[in-house]
């Protein structure tokens, strides 16, 4: 579950890679967890395009971030997840509370 | 083509990974979809993890049995552990029901998803016995 | 970290690839190089190869189980079949030695290339009972 | 075990692509017999850049394909094997008949 972000004005872009299943899940939450606290932030995108597989341990992860956010009144987007995570977030109703966004940020 | 195979690994959290490409490099010689392929280690990875965290409660000292039936391009697995079990299957099977702390942050989909991403789910089990999920896909 | 697997499957020339990538993919947690991915991987291939073209002479309806241990970055892995086993282990060690037929095109270096990838090599066989080769190889 | 050949004066360069094992070796065997028999043909050379994996049953092929060649004078060589099949072409002792080739062809 490598990682890497980049903030454009109050917006953090989050890159995550590889697997995210139960037990990858800790690390992850740990590292995303400083980034939902970071004052200056008002949204987080998970950017997911590296990402090759999540189940529904990823799902809780980030139903866990985004209630965190929430309560600071932040928002959480998703941008480009796999048709397999594309997937496993419809079944999940994730969709419904956090919207996927369309454009990229180079 | 028919094709059988039976796997025992320790419950471990780092075989999470190994258990469901083993799944899946199994039902290769069929040629299945990618899609079908990412349907199944899904729905094992689901499986594997309950075994692991709510069979064995994360006690490094049980094993976890996958046996795998290709017939006729069906896809037949069976999971199970010999962990504590579950006290109302039908309950366990509502979606986001979760016996989970709610700061383990399971999301209690697991049994949703591999309904839901395999073509029949059925899950035996008993009061301090053990757990069975058998799940059947067809690949062509 | 410490790790165990044991897998059955039927003996079945299909299979060869896949026994191969479960015990590569068995040994990732421990982050070896290529190369000792690669030398396991041609190890396994020869020793499963000899259980489906010897031990059960291409017949459909044997079993290999390939048993596989990490302890401390060390790999022990074995695979046995029960097939009609070997009558010299010491001759069918050496190199280029073979009992197929020459149309079968057999090179009799199955032994001497899990002899030179692995770190250690022990063939234990009973005639009409089957054959288990033992094989280590240190990973980091 | 994808196959494409090319012939170029006298030589025919051939393609071999994906895993070579026993599984997958008679299916081969054949279609290089076919390329062997071409009268036309001198020199054969197997390109094994694309092959991912190989073992003793690829050095069984291979030193049949050797004899039939050399029955009819042709000669064989290697291009481009990886470092794995690199190791048991090495450990087979295939070299000392069969030589590694340095250029490509295009
Ligand atoms: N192998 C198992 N052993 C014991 N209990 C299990 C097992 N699998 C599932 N359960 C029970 O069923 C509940 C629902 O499972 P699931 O839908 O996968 O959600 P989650 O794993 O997120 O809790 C779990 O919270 C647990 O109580
Ligand atoms: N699992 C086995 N069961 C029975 N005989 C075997 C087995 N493995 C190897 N042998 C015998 O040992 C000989 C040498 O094996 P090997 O070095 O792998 O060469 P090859 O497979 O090319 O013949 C084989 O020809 C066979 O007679």
């Amino acid at each position: 579950m490598l990682i890497s972000a980049k903030t454009v004005n109050s917006t953090i872009y989050i890159k995550l890679r590889g697997d995210l299943d139960h037990y990858k899940a800790s690390d992850l939450k740990n590292q995303l967890n400083k980034y939902a606290d970071m004052p200056k932030i008002k949204r987080m995108v998970l950017d997911m395009k590296g990402m090759d597989f999540m189940d529904s341990a990823g799902v809780g992860l980030i139903m866990g971030l985004y209630k965190k956010l929430k309560n600071k009144n932040k928002q959480l987007y998703f941008f480009s997840p796999s048709p397999q995570i594309d997937k496993v977030l419809r079944v999940s109703g994730l969709y419904s509370i956090i919207p996927l966004i369309e454009q990229e940020v180079k | 083509m028919n094709n059988n195979m039976s796997l025992k690994f320790d419950a471990i959290a780092e075989n999470e990974s190994f258990a469901r490409s083993v799944v899946a490099a199994f039902c290769v010689s069929c040629d299945p979809t990618v899609e079908k392929i990412n349907d199944i280690k899904t729905a094992v990875s689901e499986a594997v993890t309950n075994c692991i965290i709510h069979g064995y409660e994360n006690m490094a000292n049980g094993q976890i049995l996958i046996e795998a039936e290709l017939s006729d391009d069906l896809l037949k697995v069976t999971i199970s552990d010999n962990g504590k079990g579950i006290p109302d299957v039908k309950e366990a099977l509502t979606d986001f029901y979760t016996t989970s702390k709610e700061s383990d942050e399971r999301s209690g989909l697991g049994f949703t998803i591999m309904k839901s991403f395999m073509d029949s789910l059925d899950v035996q089990s008993e009061l301090g016995g053990g757990t069975t999920v058998t799940m059947t896909k067809r690949l062509k």
